[in-house]
């Protein structure tokens, strides 16, 4: 992780590090904080905790998202300590709904400069986000909502299994994973498995991402806590509470920082300080499902 | 308000979730006179059946033993913007005279007073659905003559009506508040009083919104939830009260 | 098979039985054939030998495609009797490339009216289909090709297995079948297995279609042949070679026709008319791939 | 031809793979100098390796074993348009002075002579591919001075240069023929003779096209095949000569 973040995560890049609630690669994140990586354009569809450590590390610039909370608890205090207060220091937004961020990946991934999307009409979106306009239909003359495509530097994807050369198998929710991978410039992807070649290609419908985009892969175990990778580990949803009163105050999120993040090594090092019994919480049971005949 | 907003979905629906209360109320449905609801989450599940309260909109529960999983692109284009959505559900800070609902900022954009999240995909839901439910308890502040941010358009406001915008979808034909029932007016979607809880004063419902509240001639009164909804409520659906 | 279609095929619809090479609804197409119909708009990337024995049949009145060949063998030579001489009666085309017509799948499934694609230039089909046309890019100017939605009035999809309520499954070669289903007014689905909805529900990241959309669920053994369906049974290449021969000669597709089309009563009747050798050669070997795991 | 055409590919290029000759001048090359070749089929199949030769280019060989199968929005959208495709194969019943490629008509399109099978993917594969590789027997009928109908477009034609439409691919790089090798010329990018099989005359080659063939100053010579390259092909890769 640490010499796939060097050489593929710069100063100043756009940088995504997508997942749905799933799959979010937190260690990804927390080795970029270590590296002191500044002057981010952090994109995502959810902040969640992964950017509001970020903001408060002060690895970011400017943030483009659509829903800016802690899921199911509150707030963003970091976040919004950002953006309402300039604290540790400004950072500027580029705010969507969540369909126009997934389709300015769609646009990025498909190498279009912009995708039509019927949406935003009767809204103040585009009042305040001018990158927000319109097309017209050269059949029915409607007039149809434009997102611009999102083509990061680099995007780090979180799966549950890659082999070597990074293709990569990913199931449960998919969230913007694929587009967000062929949208990049550069491909990091952090998986649960390394798993040989002929894992991937006995069920090649699974398989999301081809190895020849991906410029590094990463074997991290338990890299997307306190998120989730189905079939491997469930959601710590406590934490996610936690995060509430530890990002209200300033001061108890820097002290988090310092013991979480700089504090330890690696991923390696992060786990064994929250102990075994979150692993013990958190390991999924299997509900392992039946193949299917790829014969012919 | 989870029993009220149960009470609006019909069996069979195809209905767009949102965590928290809209789930309880999906949920409680399911158990109730909607077995055959299909629950859809932005998060890409279909015909979720969760064994355990989401705390999370993209909780594994979600997934497990649903009928389909749909990458996000899916979801919005194909099923939402497709046309296949009957029913979203949406909660909001603000909502306001023609059921515009603000989940962005209370005050100004640039310096507001209180951030919050934002659109999420309320904004694509309040267009492309058949039909909206809000809810949200009602309060002058939660009930302003206008909100601060459109994120999600209701029935009319400063950039068209409905119709003139040519919403594909219903937008919010029922809000379910902790007092009664509001529905848009067919003439000008303006929200007027169409249903009150008992025990509660047609007057007092007045007080808590920020214009003069219409109420409908014939009010229905809608009846308390029975013991057998709370019980599935609080001892089955939210036995930790997650979101009661 | 034959309420199905009673029900959902009409004279003059816009049909579309989809699947590339693989999963393509010949038991479909022949008691389309059987039930008369007339007036029908068939749309598909490839017309294959489906639309071939369609267009003989006398049930097609305009065919839109993008690849009209016999794949690795030849010529399609009813299509071509008819586009080139009218027999047996003319049959007017609207012609894309593939990638134009899969995006106008996408766009029909998206219900947008439209769809961009960076395409076209410096070719001679925009001549030939007015239908494509311009768009210019709101953010860099740049004028990229469209093409206009297909929205089918009936889909028919093949798969492999589906539940009672037609949440379908499918593996191997998707095609445009997802995005064909989407698009559609009504959806057809046969499938080679009726399974219980927890087989289903098992896997649900292996789930194509949603059997909300489906009007109709068929059970049809074999129903693709001389298509294939991976993990049954194989493409019968044999009589796709043989078909060169059949389809030259207008009196000789008639006399297949009336002997494999019409001289049976359904599907079963055509497959015990084959015989049990070409079940025997095609039924597929098993390489069944492991599940994973859905727990958390 | 196969062999010629198999040695244009460098090993670890992304090969967008039509059926029949550029399949086996791939799978020569995987077996080979270019072990590291990924094909990818238009039907979706992705890092393929058929254990037989496929006889469509949707062949079930394909899937079985292959690392990814995508959608075919996929394919022309994210893989091809995105910029991920290295190398196309194409053939065609004609190919001008400048490399316009036609595989729709012979004749006018509304009262054609021959009606081809069309497209496909060759018009997409023409403008986007890194480079483009055609494979095709010289003759005065299949290269003419312009083609009768712009199926995939080559370096200038009656629409401008390929600079001027601003293609995003490289067009057709390398002409693979029975007799010899053409490539654009660098200043007008009309077809050119580069390189010559053994035992050919140049002014062979010339009347094999209906322009006045152009030939460079230093010629390749190209080596016949190696006696294992034969081996492989007639022997291993297509032993029933379904397309050889």
């Amino acid at each position: 992780m640490k010499e796939a973040i060097g050489r593929f995560v710069h100063d100043g890049d756009t940088l995504v590090i997508e997942g749905f609630t799933h799959l979010i690669c937190f260690a990804a994140a927390h080795e970029i904080i270590r590296q002191r990586r500044k002057d981010l354009t952090l994109c995502r569809l959810t902040p969640d905790l992964i950017y509001d450590q970020m903001i408060a590390a002060g690895c970011a610039k400017k943030l483009i998202f659509s829903w800016a909370g802690n899921p199911g608890v509150g707030s963003l205090f970091a976040l919004r300590r950002a953006v309402e207060k300039g604290v540790p220091h400004p950072v500027a937004i580029e705010e969507y709904s969540h369909y126009g961020l997934v389709a300015s990946f769609a646009a990025g991934a498909a190498k279009l400069p912009f995708w039509p999307l019927r949406n935003y009409r009767g809204t103040d979106l585009p009042a305040v986000n001018p990158r927000i306009k319109t097309v017209t239909c050269p059949y029915t003359g409607e007039v149809l909502a434009t997102v611009p495509a999102m083509n990061p530097d680099v995007t780090i994807v979180h799966a549950q299994r890659a082999d070597e050369l990074g293709d990569t198998q990913l199931w449960g929710l998919y969230g913007v994973q694929k587009e967000a991978a062929f949208a990049a410039k550069r491909v990091v992807v952090v998986v649960e498995e390394i798993v040989a070649e002929t894992v991937v290609r006995a069920d090649p419908n699974r398989t999301l991402i081809p190895g020849f985009i991906v410029d590094a892969v990463v074997h991290e175990p338990w890299g997307a806590h306190p998120s989730y990778a189905q079939g491997f580990y469930d959601r710590d949803n406590d934490f996610y509470v936690a995060w509430e009163a530890i990002s209200k105050d300033e001061a108890g999120l820097q002290q988090w920082l310092a013991e979480y993040v700089y504090g330890v090594d690696d991923r390696a090092g992060y786990m064994d300080k929250l102990g075994p019994a979150v692993r013990e919480r958190l390991a999924a049971d299997d509900m392992i499902c039946e193949g299917v005949n790829y014969g012919f | 308000m989870a029993v009220r907003a149960a009470k609006e979905l019909r069996d069979g629906d195809v209905v767009f979730v949102g965590i928290g209360l809209p789930n309880l109320a999906c949920n409680l449905a399911r158990a109730t006179h909607a077995p055959n609801l299909v629950l859809i989450y932005e998060s890409g599940a279909v015909g979720a059946v969760p064994d355990r309260l989401p705390v999370s909109i993209g909780d594994p529960a979600l997934v497990t033993g649903s009928l389909s999983v749909a990458s996000m692109v899916d979801i919005f284009t194909m099923y939402l913007q497709g046309g296949r959505i009957q029913v979203g559900f949406l909660g909001g800070a603000q909502i306001d005279r023609y059921g515009n609902i603000n989940s962005t900022v209370i005050g100004p954009y640039e310096k507001p007073k209180v951030r919050l999240p934002g659109s999420g995909g309320a904004c694509e839901i309040a267009i492309h659905a058949d039909r909206v439910i809000v809810a949200a308890a009602l309060s002058p502040r939660s009930f302003p003559a206008s909100v601060d941010f459109i994120t999600s358009p209701g029935h009319a406001g400063k950039y068209g009506t409905r119709k003139e915008l040519k919403q594909p979808g219903g937008g919010p034909v029922r809000i379910v508040t902790d007092v009664g029932i509001l529905e848009p007016s067919p003439d000008d979607g303006e929200l007027e009083l169409v249903g009150i809880y008992p025990d509660v004063a047609v007057e007092d419902v007045k007080q808590k919104v920020g214009w003069p509240l219409r109420a409908r001639a014939k009010l229905e009164n809608v009846p308390p939830p029975t013991s057998e909804e709370l019980h599935l409520l609080r001892d089955v659906l939210d036995p930790d009260r997650l979101f009661l």
